[in-house]
This record gives structure tokens, C-alpha cells and sequence, in this order.
């Protein structure tokens, strides 16, 4: 078969090239207000990959949150506490032996994957396709995503609506001044 | 409209979870500390009439399967029941129902008057998650599950009155969260290869990718991410502390559910997805879960002796205690198995009953250290009377809910011939009588002094439930029907896998 | 030219593999609580690539039903991570709050000054 | 900040175009890309940029505190509630397909519509009330 490259494809590449580059800004910098500036630039990059990986939805959501809410929240944080990392202070063997092995494990079992942007793939035609085909008349809705969220999965989102309830209940008992503390 | 009265009994499985769901938003609209706790209770107390409405029909009628959103089983996410995750309902409940009894005075004395209504929201959200968790047959929700009951358990913990309460939560988020994301990176590879996220259905599409790469992946990743959330040695890092500085009753409450549910996903994912064929006949997992096992069993039990702080002291012995556990595992045959979660099901009633009466004690006195809690039992004999008898369990003498595990496991180890093993397990056991004498000694045999000479009473409800629970770990010391029994039924289904 | 193949077909996987193990590296070898929240946050979100990726189909389209479009890519992905999202982003938020309690009671936010100090307590107990 | 009138102004003036395209989002989730989640994320965040340019104490009495605190819960509570009326049309735990008097597609609508409320409010509010959180702590 004669390669074709394909322009998704390509800049796709560029994409997460770019991402994999910021990636290495987050490690090094250590002026923490940077570092948070950086990740929302990783989120927004991010936000854009899952544009071209066809996850509209997804990347709506990356771009509010990764590069919106969390950024903001960080920032919330590193005022009431500092925005310098203090330099290293001891060796690096436990955290070099943690990602080596991780490494191992994933490149190991990554390798087996399918190939990217196929369609004959278990995933694409396992359950993901039996969605695309009976969506609309079961429910009308052209957005699958959005079907998929709210009714076929929807206690998967009643669970992450629980997620986001928990975390703000677990914040205001954290966080929240009463008169009587000052 | 339908005429005819409503047929909850048709939908028990969802009410399960949705119950404490629903009492988290009533309680977070409540606010007030009393009120919340009744709501709390009455929750807490519906469940196990659920849990064990549910192990009736799973008994008599067979698995049950609710399609939650009604869709077809393949599209939809299913909930599942069978005997083993019946019987793990019933414990959480159960725990649940007891430990909310027992909490009431013991919040109120440890938490902030207008910061205890949250409190009881968040312990309803981590039963809410720790019994989706154990209920629903789909891979994801189980992560969505797992992530409800690990972020109310780091806000119950950090509520500790010590500041190194939040240290300890913050460790626990910062490794649960990696644990959770192997779990979903695991997920992921399986989801990849089969192209679906039921259980069920994973184990049919399994065989047809059976010994490629991705799948032995997906096992060591799920195989850490859970190990992280069971604390299963090296990976308990978090634990002592956590289980430390948490104000008593989620201690108990902890101690008692989180890592037993964590062991239960374990069980689930190894045996009925993967399968004994492929999870132990194509990798060495089972020789690698046997070493943890063993060193889960020794080092930590050794830690525990020179320990001063007694909620630390049996923190650790908690981690050993995943270690018989984990052992019941690797040995990979029926008595084994049945050995491993009957101790699942005992140890959670003897923890729970151990960390009640610290609570009891704390409560009266303020004391934590071990050295401080000389002559306590001539104080305070009801409560350090039960911490005695449930000290007696963990031990694994004869006549207790402990020696019946205990016993399972020697006879599977036996059964392979490997009676090093055995001797194993005996030396753990002479390691559990040391830290747990320890205490015994102090609090029995000297004078006593400071704080423990007048103690506060501790409130009846307190005691009853400590109480209740020290007599279980004896009575299941006789009776091993329930325990045993429906652990063997458990054993043997989850052997046979899904295939 | 099949090597140029080879690596379209999986550099998404290496790319999500090095995000991965540069978020895991932040979060296991950093001492500042605020860098090791954003290291998990990168680990987290690296996952979001290993499960939309196999989920593309070069040539479909978002999973938007339209007239006279035949390939979608599989949605599926899609609502997993869109939960995954709200699951990461509750995280931090616990997580910061916690470290502004933690900076409160220790005056710092470095993870080995604070286990100094907790040894000492610790001990001091 | 109170000097910066064009701060001000293009706050006053962007404002009220977040809140409507997180409407929006919200409703147009059936057709296009959004949905209750991010459409909650929007009208947070109009709230923050309220709060950041006009001062926290100008946002909370626009946005009250308490209210916020009541509408966390009340999400959870109407997507419960949602799965709770299934039962009573004889379905399973949110089943919509019998909420509009047996015409499937209609009762999806109308499920999927009510559950993307529930979403909507309790990430809004949540995230509102995470923020006030922060902002209200102060530095010690």
C-alpha cells in the first residue's frame, strides 16, 4: 500500500509534538505562576488535539476546564501560599525507578494496540458503533455524545455530577470561614 | 400513571446506591449536626434491609441484572449481583449502619458544630460511592464510583482535629488519584481491545485477544492502581497516617469498608473478567502476589510493635491484615479463596470493633499513645473489655471470628504442600500477639495515671455498638454459616469466572 | 516508506506515553504540593489521549449525526473522558484546598519540610 | 482595580454575552457540541470575571452565597429526582422512554433535558461556590 500522509494525521503530529514540548516547560520551571500559565497553554493544546481527534464535546470541555476553571483555581491557591518551588533538595532514584518501570510496562503494552485512525478496530466496532446506529431513533438526537451522556450512560453522569458535588462540599468544609473562627 | 402500588422491590439494586445519594442532598440542604445525623441514620439503617433483601433473591433466584436507563445490557451500564458482591453489600452496610450509630457524640466532639452537617453528607457520598462501587458490573463505573468514595474519604480524613490530618489526606489524594488513574489506564487498554466496558461482556471478548500485550498491561496496571487503594505492602504509604489523625468514626468506617471494596474490584476484575486461565496461567501474578503477601504479612506487622500511637498501631496491623488477605488470593484454589474473603468479612467486623473502642477511649480520656493508656482497663473496663476481646480475634485465637480465616488459609497452603507457608501465617500470628498483648499489658496490668485515672463516661450508644461488634468477631467464631459459607458460595463463583 | 507508517500509526501512543511519564515524574519526584497537583493533573490528562486516539477514524467526523456523512469516529471515548475531565478537575480543587489548610497550620507548602516536621511531631508525641 | 473603567466596561458589556452563550451551550447540546457541563463551566466563569473586575463582595451580593449553597445539592437532587420519576412510570433508574406518556423519543427528550438541568446547576454552582471558597479564605 502506497503511504499516504494524511493532513489530519500531520497535524495531529504537530500537535502533540507541541504538547510534549510544553510538557518538558512544566518539569523545569519552577516559578509556580509560570507553571500554571503553562498548563493552561497544555490544556488549550490539548483542547485543540481533541478537535482534530474528532471530540468536539471533549475539547469544549478541556478548554473550559483545564484552561479556565483549574487555572483559576490554581492561581486562587498560589496566592494564599507561595509561587517559588524550593530547588531540589535529594536524589531522584525512587521517582527515575517509578516512571522506568511504568515506561517499560506501557511501552510493552501499548505496542499491541491498534493502529492509530483505523475503523475496523474492536473499540470502533464494539459498542461505540452500536450507539452511532441506534441512537437517532431511540432518542432523536443527533449529538451521540450527548445521548450517550445523558440517557444510555447516564448514571455515569449522574456519578460524575456526584463527583463535582463531592468536591465542592469537601472545599466549603476545607475552606469556608465561620463568624465564630474570625 | 400506573394504578397499582409502586414495585420497589423490582428496583432495589439502584436504590441501594441512590438512598445515601439522595440522604447526602437532604443532608447538605439540612446543615444542622442532629438533624443531618438522622437522616444519615435512617439512611445508613435502610441499607443493609437492602443488602440483604438483595443476597436473599441473589440466593434463591440466582444473578440479578438491572439495567440502569432500561437499555440493552450492551449499551447501557449494568448492575450485577451475585453472591460475592451480595455478600460484600451486606458488610458495607452493615458497617455502615453500626459505625452511624455509634457517631454521633464522637463527631460532636470532634468536629466544629457548624461544620457537621457537611461531615455527614460526605460520609453518606462515601458510602454512596464504596456501595457503587460494589454493585455495578461496568469498568468505568466503577472508576466514576471510586472517585465519589475516595473524595469524601480525603474530606472525612483531613476533618481530623490534629493538623496532621490534612497532611495525611493530602498523601492519600495524591496517591489515590494515581491509583484510580492506573485503574482507568488499565480500563482503557482492556475498552481497546475488546470494545467494551461491561464485565460481563469483557470476559466473552477476552478470549479472542487472549495472550496479547495489551492485556497482561492492563492486568499489572489495574493490579497497582487497586493496590494503591487496598494499601497492599509496599503500596500503603498512605494509610497509617491516614487511618491515624481521621476522627474515630471514619477511622472505624474506613478501616472497615474502603480497602475490603478495593479488594472486592480486585477479586472481580482477576478472577471473573480475566479469568484463572489467563490472569494466573499467562502471567507469574499469582507468584508475585504470593512474595507481597508475605512481606504484607511480616514487615508491617513488625512496624506495628514499635509503634506508640495505637490508631497507627492497628493502621498497620490493618495492612497486614490485606496481607492474609492478598495470600487467600495467590493461593489460587477454592478453601484459599474462602479463606481470604471470610477474613475480608472478619477482619472488617474485628478493625472496626478495635477502632470503636479507641474511639470510646478517646472520647473519655483524649488518650492516643499507648503509654499513656496504662491502667485503662481498670477505668474504663467495658470499653478496653471489648477492645480485648476483638484484640483476641485479630490474633486468630480459637473460638474467634479470626481463627476461622486463619484456619482456611493454613489448610490452603497446606493443600499445595506448603507448609512454609503455614508457619508464615503462625509467625504473623505470634507478631499480632505481641503488639496486640502490648496494649493489653498497659492498659490491664499497671497503675493507673494522668488522664486515665477519671475518665469521661462514654456515651451507651458508643459502647453497645463497640460492643456489638466485639461479640460478633466471637459469635462468627462458632457460626461460620454466614461468614464461611457464603464466602465458599463467593469463592467458588468468582473461581469459575464469567467464561 | 513503511517507517513513516509505523510512526503515524503510533505516535499518538508515544506521545501520551511520554505525557504520562512526565506528569507521573512530577508528581512522584516533586516536593511542592502545588507542582506535584498540576503533575497529577498532566498525568490525568494524558489518559485523555490513550482513550480518544484509538477512537479516531481518519476520515470521520465528530460523532454529530448530519445527513450524507457516513463515518463517525466512535463516541464512546468521548463521554468516558468527558467524565474523566469533571473527575480531574474535582480533584485539584480538593487537593489545592487542602494544601492552602496545610500551608495555614506549616507556613509551608513543600512536602519534605512538612514530613520534617511531621517526624518530629511524631516523635515529640 | 475601581480606576479601571475599561476593565469595567468591557466586564459590563462581556458579561451578559457569556451568561447567554452558556445558555446557549446549554440548550443547543442536543445538536451541536456542549451540554449542562460545560455550559455550567461558562456561567461560572462569567461569575469569576464578575468577581475578579468588580470585587468578591460585589459578585456575592449579585450571586448570594447562600444560594449557591442551596443550589449544589438541588443538581444532584434533580437528576436523582429524574431517576426517581422513572420509578413511578414504572421504568428502571433513569429510564426516560415513559416519562412523555409512551412516545419514546419524546420521553428521552424530555429526560435528557432535565438531567442537563441537574448538570448545569450543580456544576455552576459548585464551582461558584469553590471559588468563593478560595477567594473568601485570605491570606493569614
Amino acid at each position: 500500500m502506497e503511504t499516504v500522509i494524511n493532513m489530519e494525521a500531520l497535524i495531529n503530529m504537530v500537535l502533540l509534538t507541541l504538547l510534549a514540548l510544553i510538557t518538558l516547560g512544566i518539569i523545569r520551571v519552577r516559578n509556580l505562576f509560570a507553571v500554571v500559565v503553562l498548563t493552561g497553554a497544555y490544556s488549550f493544546l490539548m483542547a485543540s488535539v481533541m478537535i482534530v481527534l474528532d471530540a468536539v464535546d471533549v475539547a469544549m470541555t478541556e478548554a473550559s476546564v483545564g484552561a479556565g476553571i483549574s487555572t483559576v483555581l490554581a492561581l486562587s491557591a498560589l496566592y494564599l501560599t507561595k509561587t517559588e518551588e524550593a530547588p531540589p533538595r535529594y536524589t531522584a532514584a525512587l521517582p527515575l525507578f517509578v516512571v522506568i518501570g511504568t515506561g517499560a510496562v506501557l511501552i510493552y503494552g501499548t505496542y499491541g494496540l491498534p493502529h492509530f485512525g483505523m475503523a475496523d478496530t474492536p473499540m470502533n466496532t464494539g459498542v461505540g458503533a452500536d450507539y452511532l446506529a441506534r441512537n437517532y431513533q431511540e432518542t432523536g438526537v443527533p449529538n451521540v455524545v450527548t445521548s450517550v451522556l445523558a440517557s444510555y450512560r447516564g448514571f455515569d453522569t449522574l456519578g460524575e455530577t456526584t463527583v463535582i458535588f463531592t468536591a465542592g462540599i469537601g472545599v466549603l468544609l476545607l475552606l469556608k470561614r465561620f463568624r465564630q473562627e474570625g | 400513571m400506573s394504578a397499582e402500588p409502586l414495585l420497589l422491590q423490582d428496583h432495589l439494586p439502584a436504590l441501594q446506591v441512590v438512598v445515601p445519594l439522595l440522604g447526602s442532598v437532604v443532608v447538605a440542604l439540612l446543615r444542622q449536626g442532629p438533624a443531618a445525623w438522622v437522616v444519615t441514620l435512617v439512611c445508613a439503617w435502610s441499607m443493609p434491609l437492602i443488602a440483604f433483601a438483595l443476597l436473599d433473591q441473589v440466593m434463591t433466584n440466582g444473578t440479578i441484572s438491572y439495567a440502569l436507563g432500561g437499555w440493552p445490557r450492551e449499551v447501557s451500564i449494568e448492575y450485577r449481583i451475585d453472591q460475592a458482591n451480595a455478600f460484600l453489600l451486606v458488610l458495607v452496610s452493615i458497617m455502615a449502619a453500626l459505625v452511624t450509630t455509634y457517631m454521633p457524640r464522637s463527631i460532636a466532639d470532634e468536629i466544629a458544630p457548624e461544620r457537621q452537617g457537611w461531615y455527614y453528607c460526605m460520609y453518606l457520598l462515601c458510602l454512596c460511592g464504596l456501595l457503587g462501587m460494589a454493585i455495578t458490573g461496568d469498568a468505568f463505573n466503577i472508576f466514576v464510583f471510586m472517585e465519589v468514595s475516595s473524595l469524601s474519604m480525603y474530606g472525612l480524613i483531613a476533618m481530623g482535629r490534629d493538623r496532621r490530618a490534612m497532611v495525611s489526606a493530602y498523601q492519600y489524594l495524591v496517591l489515590g488519584t494515581l491509583g484510580a488513574t492506573f485503574y482507568v489506564i488499565g480500563v482503557g487498554l482492556l475498552f481497546t481491545m475488546t470494545g467494551t466496558l461491561n464485565l460481563y461482556d469483557m470476559a466473552g471478548k477476552l478470549e479472542a485477544v487472549e495472550n496479547t500485550r495489551p492485556l497482561i498491561a492492563a492486568l499489572a496496571f489495574i493490579g497497582v492502581g487497586i493496590g494503591l487503594k487496598l494499601a497492599l505492602f509496599p503500596l500503603h504509604l498512605w494509610l497509617p497516617n491516614a487511618y491515624a489523625f481521621a476522627p474515630s468514626a471514619a477511622t472505624a468506617f474506613i478501616a472497615s469498608t474502603a480497602t475490603k471494596v478495593a479488594v472486592y474490584i480486585l477479586l472481580r476484575i482477576v478472577f471473573s473478567v480475566y479469568g484463572v486461565n489467563i490472569a494466573f496461567g499467562d502471567t507469574p501474578a499469582a507468584a508475585a502476589l504470593l512474595a507481597l503477601a508475605i512481606m504484607a504479612m511480616i514487615a508491617p506487622s513488625v512496624v506495628a510493635i514499635y509503634q506508640a500511637n495505637v490508631k497507627r498501631m492497628l493502621a498497620y496491623s490493618s495492612v497486614a491484615q490485606i496481607g492474609y488477605i492478598m495470600l487467600g488470593i495467590a493461593l489460587v484454589s477454592q478453601t484459599g479463596l474462602t479463606g481470604g474473603i471470610s477474613h475480608l468479612f472478619n477482619h472488617a467486623l474485628i478493625k472496626a470493633s478495635l477502632f470503636l473502642a479507641v474511639g470510646c477511649m478517646v472520647y473519655s480520656t483524649g488518650i492516643t499513645r499507648i503509654e499513656q493508656m496504662a491502667g485503662i482497663g481498670r477505668t474504663m473496663p467495658a470499653t478496653m473489655g471489648a477492645f480485648v476481646l476483638a484484640g483476641l480475634g485479630l490474633i486468630g485465637v480459637p473460638g474467634t471470628a479470626g481463627f476461622v480465616s486463619k484456619w482456611f488459609l493454613i489448610t490452603g497452603a497446606v493443600e499445595q504442600g506448603l507448609w512454609w507457608l503455614a508457619a508464615v501465617i503462625v509467625f504473623s500470628s505470634v507478631l499480632a500477639m505481641i503488639y496486640v498483648g502490648r496494649v493489653v499489658e498497659v492498659a490491664w496490668f499497671r497503675e493507673p495515671s494522668g488522664a486515665a485515672v477519671s475518665p469521661r463516661k462514654p456515651p451507651l450508644e458508643m459502647v453497645v455498638v463497640t460492643w456489638v461488634l466485639a461479640l460478633a468477631v466471637v459469635y462468627f467464631g462458632f457460626d461460620t454459616d454466614i461468614s464461611a459459607g457464603v464466602a465458599g458460595d463467593a469463592a467458588s463463583l468468582l473461581l469459575a469466572g464469567y467464561r | 516508506m513503511s517507517i513513516v507508517n509505523e510512526i503515524i500509526a503510533n505516535y499518538n501512543y508515544w506521545i501520551t506515553i511520554f505525557l504520562m511519564l512526565s506528569g507521573l515524574y512530577i508528581v512522584v519526584a516533586k516536593s511542592n504540593m502545588i507542582k506535584t497537583l498540576l503533575g497529577l493533573a498532566v498525568f490525568q490528562t494524558s489518559v485523555y489521549l490513550l482513550y480518544l486516539s484509538p477512537g479516531k477514524i481518519l476520515g470521520g467526523t465528530p460523532p454529530i449525526l448530519e445527513k450524507g456523512i457516513e463515518v463517525y469516529s466512535n463516541p464512546l471515548p468521548h463521554v468516558l473522558i468527558l467524565t474523566a475531565i469533571v473527575v480531574g478537575v474535582a480533584t485539584l480543587a480538593l487537593g489545592l484546598a487542602l494544601v492552602v489548610r496545610i500551608n495555614e497550620a506549616y507556613g509551608t507548602i513543600e512536602e519534605d519540610e512538612i514530613t520534617a516536621i511531621v517526624d518530629r511531631e511524631d516523635h515529640a508525641e | 482595580m475601581r480606576l479601571d473603567t475599561i476593565l469595567r466596561v468591557c466586564a459590563k458589556l462581556f458579561i451578559p454575552f457569556i451568561f447567554v452563550f452558556g445558555l446557549y451551550v446549554q440548550l443547543h447540546g442536543d445538536y451541536g457540541p456542549g451540554g449542562g457541563f460545560q455550559a455550567g463551566v461558562i456561567i461560572a466563569a462569567g461569575v469569576f470575571l464578575y468577581a475578579i473586575i468588580y470585587g468578591l463582595s460585589a459578585a456575592q451580593r449579585a450571586v448570594p452565597k447562600g444560594l449557591v449553597e442551596f443550589m449544589v445539592p438541588m443538581g444532584v437532587l434533580i437528576f436523582a429526582g429524574t431517576g426517581i420519576y422513572s420509578f413511578v412510570v414504572d421504568t428502571n433508574y433513569l429510564d426516560y422512554n415513559n416519562l412523555a406518556h409512551g412516545d419514546a423519543v419524546e420521553g428521552q427528550h424530555w429526560g435528557i433535558f432535565l438531567v442537563e438541568i441537574g448538570v448545569l446547576v450543580t456544576v455552576a454552582s459548585t464551582m461558584i461556590a469553590i471559588f468563593y471558597a478560595f477567594a473568601g479564605r485570605g491570606r493569614q
